[in-house]
């Protein structure tokens, strides 16, 4: 089916949005916060999809920029077409993980991401400790915020037990059935 | 027993190629009804139609039918032949053997069956033609025109100086309009007012104008050539006749402090004003919200000063009405108000003006005498931003279209501030450059290339104040979507252009169509660029869409020479195939029984309501009858009565049924 | 009037002082909020930025739950929560084939009756007009409101003040005699999800807002949600590390402002949880 | 006519005088060819076709109708086409509902540039038809009344 | 009950009105009734049983009277009175239009506005039997359907009883009664019977109130009421048409928009 339909027709049917209304007038990136950072920013992320080529495609789920978008919706708030670009990003990181084709540089990002849904996964609830640790693990970077830590410990900001859901059963199903669920596309 | 003749053209061998024309005029001659039937090479040269005439007289014809080419294209021909010959031209009519027949087919006996076939259905429909006499409506030969913009100072001209009388009102104290705001106009930067205010002059002496200002179309009723028009006088509180438009008054008003319209909110004026020095009448109105004296119930300054006494606070709005015989609509446009651009901080930062409050900033005759100054500080800004598109193409927001002026404008604005500001930064956000135009892509390019106008290609997310100055945050989508971040002094929108307020009533009151943005819609995008779906009704000008100054005054003469054209006939004659609600003996009257669900059915409004009554004039029955100057005759309401009442002369019931019958039937 | 109370993950560990806030401040106003049971994580950034419907299932399941528990309206102090749970809702109220599947996953009914108020709208409802005549020590300060991305945006679906320039939180500030100051950087992002895996932009972005707030001199930045809080009060070391001149301005959760003035002791506040100590007047 | 073996239906096309008509003059002068089993009737507008002539086509033998106007906003008369459209929507599910075979009436719209597609229109209607055949359920019911010209 | 004599009796005898149509009891089902005098009211009768629609009789003079008439309606009248209003048939200040509540409290209406407004909490629906007989029908072939139609129909024999009992059927002259052109044979033949009703469809469309009247008065029992029933459903799919509630600007087939569907033109 990839091969069938043109990419601009294929983020349309998986996440509403049309990327051929862009008119790349830039105002999305003239917004963002973080355009200076992204290695494409979001109205030449747009251009690339509308292309609808193969490379372009890969080149923007390769990206960077997909993993540094915050969601903070400042683009879609001007956007004159009200082009819902967050969407466009979500479906991007996902389909950029199926793909395993993760930007080395935001492997950090993905890496929070991961240990986040995780402790969730585990406790039903954002269990910080565990995340933590969970993200050093997965970063090898055993001495960030070593610094943070204990004063956050002092100031009563962690718990070193963490708390549970009673129906872990329910979230561990939910789980089962989105993220560890290959056959379910993402719609 | 009707006697028709049948005159089968051969159109050289475009029609006899395949056709075998001869044959059908025999098989013709059979059916029943068809006294004399012959072919003949060139139907329509003279010759061919002198046969058409000898028959009508020598057989007593009451009926024609020509088998030839398209009905388009020789119709009128035929007919005035007919005409000419003594039988009613709507007794002929057209088979069209060439385009739907021998061109379409190949040689042979289907073809010429068919040919027989076409030709034997329109005997049967001419059999049931009744003979139609043309329409003639009078023509009153004065025209009102609606707004005193450019535009309506134009039409207004050609109009009267085509030898009729015109009517123009104007809803402010002034004519002049936008045009008058402008300061020096593109692509040759010369000054608005010095070439506008003598055509103002012209309006307000021309023996054939009337012109009404501070004055408000309050209805329209009736039709082409015969329109009665109600127009509201909005009290000035002035006696004209005595003012001698001194000024004193204005110079004494102790409300000095009311935004000045024509500054576009930069200047301030008195609540007894005119509001601008070359006004057109140049006597002052008082405008009753903001006068003390109507408000509070004491001041009459003025009154005490004038020394004439032409302050008539008593005075009330005037309603009169007009005779008419056709309507020129040129009421012009709007700009976007504040409030569509919260993240550019239009109306929160005083230093954020859109167009028309540059083109004021610029004006010799503007709050700073044309020199650039901020309206905050009145320093004059050294860094100065334009950002096109302010609302335009911006479906979210703004409007979805493009406003047309903005490219053009915001190339003379940063060019004016160039020339003005020397040493000055001007940089101008833009998506396109939409230049098309005599001398306009050459004028952008002079701004880029001359003066030094820096264009930066990308959208503007937003505006904000910090020290005193205006951060804008742009993008240059030309090196890759790179932010770009500029210190201005001043901001200046090109806001888009928008509909006038109130053009949707208007509309409503003409009875004329307006697109989605409430523009005044054109009978035909192409073809009839200045008419309305409304005979009589014209448009010319920006209220149709945005356009600029010389597209306007084209437009309004266009309008300008229809009118004229209108006029130019004491009584309109148009062809009778228009619908007709039948009528009877009493006690029916009319088999309408006054549903009038057709009337919406109706492209023209021409159905209207008749009310029967008996002797002492009580009504027994009101039905449906339709206005013969209205009506264009396209028969949706024919075939939408459901008792059949309606009928459309030349394509009646009767007719087209037996056309079918006989197609079918053989 | 019992309310619904969904205190969601960082309330519970490190924003756990905007959850005292909130709480002393609704026993000020006799407000009973009854936490919501068993409740789960929203799924935050983290979830749709991964999986769609896993991002629509957890958000699901709590606000099922808060049905189920027979809430009508459910308090969701965190801007972030409040963000997803209200978009979930808008989109499975828009989208029945969504909606089914998505109640497939739960196994729970799910309606989507339940009105959801975020801190602000909480007040605005239910406290403002008693607010002033409970102030002790006004608040008289200035201060600059930041609302973050997640409280406005989207505007179509959360309709909560407005895009640009919004004012609800000024005007809250005015009720307890701040003066809130006119700046740029009321709804641009501090980084929010990148707080942990890319503290060198938080450090940018949080800066930036800090110094915009610190030059037009105000004297505490006010917030209503925790990842803005974390962001510009946890994260001041790596921000004044990057900025040129350090910042020392508080942050504090607009309960703990609000509950300051109307005389709640700053222990019961949580304030001295901050990072960034709170020494105003 | 039941000449099973080489069927010729017969077709009959309504269609409005400023698009349609036009539209299959430019046919005609871009000499394209199509079947003679077909003659067009013109109307002033598609708004002025009344419903009733269709069902008498039908009953006087017609296999096949065509209804064609100007495009929508293309309208001589600016909206008769939208009147007919809805009037074509609505008699469309009743004759449907009905069992009348709908597929024997083709609606399209045709502008006056558009020779090619009239032809292109009138061979498929053409082709759509004779491989229906002739449309006998009508007629047979048709065929009762003993046929009777109108005359005043 | 009672309340509703009451009512007659007072207008009647305060000389408000001439005559109240309403019902009374008929050998095996109530019948129409039109009470002239103070002492008949007790004939006056209201119940679920009656069902004949009597805004028929509003569009005409000749039973009417130059006086004031009040009408006891039923919801499905009360529906055909404002579309009949809509239509310019009826004078509001020559009615007094009656109804009764389940409660059986009586109103009286001050103008057909306000029936519209009455109406507006009162949904109409297709009875599950009608529902299922064109389900019935949509589910079959359309040869089917065909044969099934010309089947009823064979049995009509043009009695015209559908349009006598049809409050929309008021037109002075019907189209079956236009013969030049004779477009819909008058008397009984298998395609002017299928003419015929096609006719009455297309005319009933957007002003049919569905009250089912026609089918009722059949005396062969022929389903005619279907084809309007049908048109309805779809009308209020496709044009969001409301029986009761006609759009102010017009018919639905003397209205349109640019943006109407369709799936059909080519």
């Amino acid at each position: 089916m990839e091969n069938s339909e043109s990419i601009p027709v294929r983020l349309l049917k998986q996440t509403g949005v049309d990327v051929t209304h862009c008119y790349q007038c830039g105002k999305c990136t003239a917004g963002c916060v973080l355009a200076s950072e992204m290695d494409y920013p979001s109205s030449y992320v747009m251009r690339l999809l509308q292309t609808d080529d193969r490379e372009n495609y890969q080149q923007v789920l390769h990206s960077n920029a997909i993993w540094l978008c915050l969601n903070c919706e400042n683009c879609i708030a001007r956007c004159p077409m009200e082009i819902d670009i967050p969407k466009i990003m979500d479906y991007l990181r996902a389909e950029s993980l199926k793909a395993g084709y993760v930007n080395k540089k935001a492997k950090p990002v993905v890496a929070f991401h991961r240990a986040f849904l995780d402790s969730i996964k585990y406790t039903g609830r954002l269990y910080e400790v565990g995340l933590v640790a969970g993200f050093k693990a997965r970063t090898f970077r055993i001495t960030q915020d070593l610094k943070v830590a204990p004063v956050m410990y002092l100031k009563g900001k962690l718990n070193l037990m963490p708390e549970m859901v009673k129906d872990l059963g329910k979230i561990k199903s939910i789980f089962s059935k989105t993220v560890n669920n290959k056959n379910r596309e993402n719609k | 027993m009707s006697k028709i003749g049948v005159f089968i053209c051969h159109c050289g061998e475009n029609i006899n190629g395949t056709v075998d024309c001869h044959k059908v005029a025999e098989e013709i001659a059979k059916v029943e009804g068809v006294e004399y039937a012959l072919d003949y090479k060139y139907m329509c040269s003279d010759p061919g139609q002198t046969l058409i005439k000898q028959a009508i007289k020598e057989k007593g014809l009451d009926g024609v039918v020509v088998g030839s080419c398209s009905p388009r294209m020789h119709e009128p021909t035929f007919r005035r032949a007919c005409a000419e010959a003594g039988l009613n031209p709507y007794l002929c009519e057209m088979a069209n053997l060439r385009e739907h027949c021998s061109w379409v087919h190949e040689k042979g006996e289907a073809t010429t069956q068919k040919a027989i076939d076409l030709v034997k259905s329109l005997v049967e429909k001419v059999k049931r033609n009744k003979p139609l006499v043309n329409i003639e409506v009078p023509v009153t030969k004065k025209a009102l025109v609606i707004g005193g913009g450019i535009a309506g100072i134009q039409a207004s001209l050609d109009i009267a100086n085509a030898g009729h009388k015109v009517i123009l009102i104007e809803k402010d104290p002034s004519i002049g309009g936008h045009m008058s705001q402008l300061s020096e106009t593109f692509p040759t930067l010369d000054c608005s007012q010095c070439i506008l205010t003598p055509r103002m002059v012209e309006v307000a002496q021309h023996p054939n104008i009337t012109l009404y200002t501070y004055a408000e179309l309050e209805g329209l009723e009736g039709f082409i050539g015969n329109f009665k028009a109600s127009i509201r006088l909005k009290a000035k509180s002035i006696d004209e006749k005595l003012c001698t438009g001194c000024g004193l008054c204005t110079t004494k008003c102790p409300n000095k402090k009311i935004p000045s319209e024509f500054n576009a909110g930069l200047g301030t004026r008195t609540a007894i004003y005119v509001p601008f020095p070359q006004a057109v009448p140049n006597k002052p109105v008082i405008d009753k919200e903001h006068c003390t004296y109507y408000q509070k119930g004491k001041c009459r300054v003025c009154e005490k000063f004038c020394p004439t006494g032409a302050i008539t606070f008593n005075q009330e709005d005037r309603i009169i009405t007009e005779e008419i015989g056709a309507v020129v609509i040129t009421t012009g446009f709007n700009v976007l108000k504040t409030d569509y651009f919260p993240e550019y901080g239009y109306g929160k930062y005083k230093d954020v003006i859109n167009g028309l409050q540059f083109e004021r900033l610029a004006s010799a005759s503007g709050p700073t005498y044309g020199e650039i100054r901020r309206p905050s500080d009145g320093k004059i800004p050294q860094k100065i931003v334009f950002i096109a598109c302010a609302g335009s193409r911006d479906p979210a927001k703004g409007i979805p279209y493009c406003s047309k002026i903005c490219c053009m404008y915001t190339a003379k604005h940063a060019m004016l501030y160039q020339h003005k500001v020397h040493g000055g930064e001007s940089y101008v956000f833009y998506m396109d450059i939409r230049a098309a135009g005599k001398n306009y892509d050459e004028f952008v390019r002079r701004a880029i290339e001359e003066d030094g106008v820096n264009y930066v290609r990308g959208r503007v997310a937003r505006v904000y104040e910090k020290d005193g100055k205006l951060i804008v945050k742009g993008v240059d989508t030309l090196l890759g979507a790179k932010p770009v971040e500029i210190e201005a002094d001043m901001v200046v929108l090109a806001t888009a252009g928008i509909a006038n307020k109130g053009a949707e009533q208007l509309a409503q009151k003409l009875h004329v169509s307006y697109d989605s943005y409430n523009f005044f819609a054109e009978a035909h995008p192409k073809l009839k660029p200045v008419e309305t779906n409304t005979a009589g009704i014209f448009l010319a000008g920006a209220c149709q869409s945005p356009k600029d100054i010389p597209e306007t005054v084209g437009m309004a003469s266009g309008a300008a020479v229809k009118v004229a054209g209108l006029f130019s006939q004491d009584k309109l004659v148009r062809e009778p195939l228009i619908a007709v609600v039948n009528r009877s003996a009493p006690p029916i009257f009319s088999t309408c029984v006054g549903c009038f669900m057709c009337q919406t059915a109706c492209p023209y409004q021409a159905i209207e309501r008749e009310e029967i009554k008996n002797r002492n004039g009580e009504i027994i029955k009101t039905v449906a009858k339709i206005n013969p100057g209205l009506c264009q005759g396209c028969g949706t309401c024919v075939a939408f009565c459901r008792s059949k009442s309606i009928d459309i002369q030349g394509y009646s019931n009767e007719q087209v049924y037996a056309e079918v019958m006989a197609l079918l039937n053989n | 009037m019992r309310i619904g109370f969904y205190p969601g993950c960082s309330l519970n560990g490190t924003s756990r002082e905007y959850n005292e806030s909130v709480k002393a401040l609704a026993k000020a106003f006799d407000l009973d909020l009854a936490e919501i049971k068993d409740w789960n994580c929203c799924g935050a950034t983290a979830a749709h930025s991964v999986n769609k419907d896993l991002s629509l299932s957890l958000p699901a399941r709590i606000l099922a739950l808060a049905e189920q528990q027979g809430f009508e309206e459910i308090v969701v102090p965190c801007a972030s929560c409040y963000n997803r749970l209200s978009v979930v809702q808008h989109e499975l109220t828009h989208d029945e084939a969504l909606k089914q599947c998505v109640t497939d996953i739960l196994e729970i009914p799910y309606n989507g009756t339940v009105k959801i108020l975020n801190v602000v709208q909480m007040i605005e409802k239910y406290m403002q007009d008693k607010i002033e005549e409970k102030i002790v020590h006004p608040f008289s300060h200035s201060v600059a409101c930041y609302y973050g991305c997640l409280l406005v945006r989207p505007h179509n679906i959360l309709q909560f003040d407005r895009l640009e320039d919004p004012q609800s939180m000024d005007t809250l500030m005015t009720k307890i005699g701040a003066t809130p100051i006119d700046w740029a950087f009321k709804t641009e992002c501090c980084g929010a999800g990148l707080s942990v895996s890319r503290t060198d932009l938080v450090a940018k972005l949080s800066g930036n807002i800090l110094k915009d707030a610190a030059d037009r001199n105000a004297k505490a930045v006010i917030v209503a949600c925790p990842m803005c809080h974390s962001n510009l009060d946890m994260r001041r070391p790596a921000i004044n590390s990057y900025l040129t001149k350090p910042v020392d301005i508080p942050v504090l959760y607009i309960t703990q402002a609000i509950g300051l003035a109307i005389g709640i002791s700053p222990k019961e506040l949580g304030i001295e949880r901050h990072f960034v100590t709170v020494n105003l007047n | 006519m039941d000449n099973i073996t080489e069927f010729e239906p017969k077709i009959v096309a309504f269609v409005c005088n400023w698009c349609t008509y036009a539209g299959a003059d430019l046919t005609g002068t871009s000499r394209l060819k199509y079947a003679t089993n077909f003659k067009i009737i013109r109307f002033p507008c598609t708004g002025r076709i009344d419903y009733m002539l269709l069902l008498k086509a039908f009953a006087e033998g017609a296999d096949g109708i065509i209804v064609s106007g100007c495009h929508p906003n293309d309208c001589h008369y600016t909206s008769g086409n939208f009147h007919a459209r809805r009037r074509w929507v609505v008699f469309r599910g009743l004759l449907d509902f009905f069992g009348i075979d709908v597929r024997r009436i083709c609606f399209s719209w045709v502008s006056a540039a558009e020779g090619g597609k009239w032809a292109d229109l009138v061979n498929s209607t053409v082709a759509e038809i004779r491989e229906l055949g002739a449309y006998k359920e009508y007629q047979k019911v048709a065929g009762y009344l003993e046929k009777e010209e109108c005359n005043e | 009950m009672n309340k509703l004599i009451e009512k007659a009796t007072s207008l009647l005898q305060e000389g408000v009105v001439t005559k109240v149509i309403g019902y009374e009891e008929g050998t095996e089902k109530p019948r129409p009734f039109f009470c002239e005098k103070a002492e008949d009211t007790s004939k006056l009768i209201y119940n679920s049983r009656c069902i004949n629609n009597l805004a028929v009789y509003l569009t005409k003079p000749e039973l009417l009277g130059t006086g004031k008439v009040a009408v006891v309606a039923t919801l499905p009248t009360l529906r055909s009175i404002v579309q009949l209003a809509f239509e310019n048939q009826l004078k509001e200040d020559k009615l007094v239009i009656l109804t009764v509540t389940d409660s059986e409290e009586v109103i009286e209406f001050a103008g057909f506005a306000e029936i519209e407004t009455y109406l507006k909490d009162f949904k109409l629906k297709i009875d599950q039997k009608e529902q299922d007989l064109i389900d019935k029908l949509e589910g079959m072939s359309k040869e089917e359907r065909w044969t099934f139609w010309v089947e009823e129909l064979s049995q009509c024999f043009k009695c015209y009883a559908c349009r006598a009992a049809c409050p929309m059927c008021y037109c002075t002259r019907c189209v079956v009664e236009v013969n030049c052109p004779q477009w819909v044979q008058p008397w009984a033949s298998p395609l002017g019977n299928i003419e015929w009703q096609i006719n009455r469809a297309m005319h009933l469309a957007g002003r049919c109130t569905g009250c089912g009247s026609c089918a009722e008065a059949c005396p062969v029992g022929i389903p005619i009421d279907l084809l309007t029933r049908k048109m309805m459903e779809d009308l209020g799919e496709e044009f969001g048409v409301v029986p009761g509630q006609p759009n102010k600007n017009g018919n639905v087939l003397s209205t349109f928009k640019p943006e109407d569907k369709e799936n059909f033109i080519r």
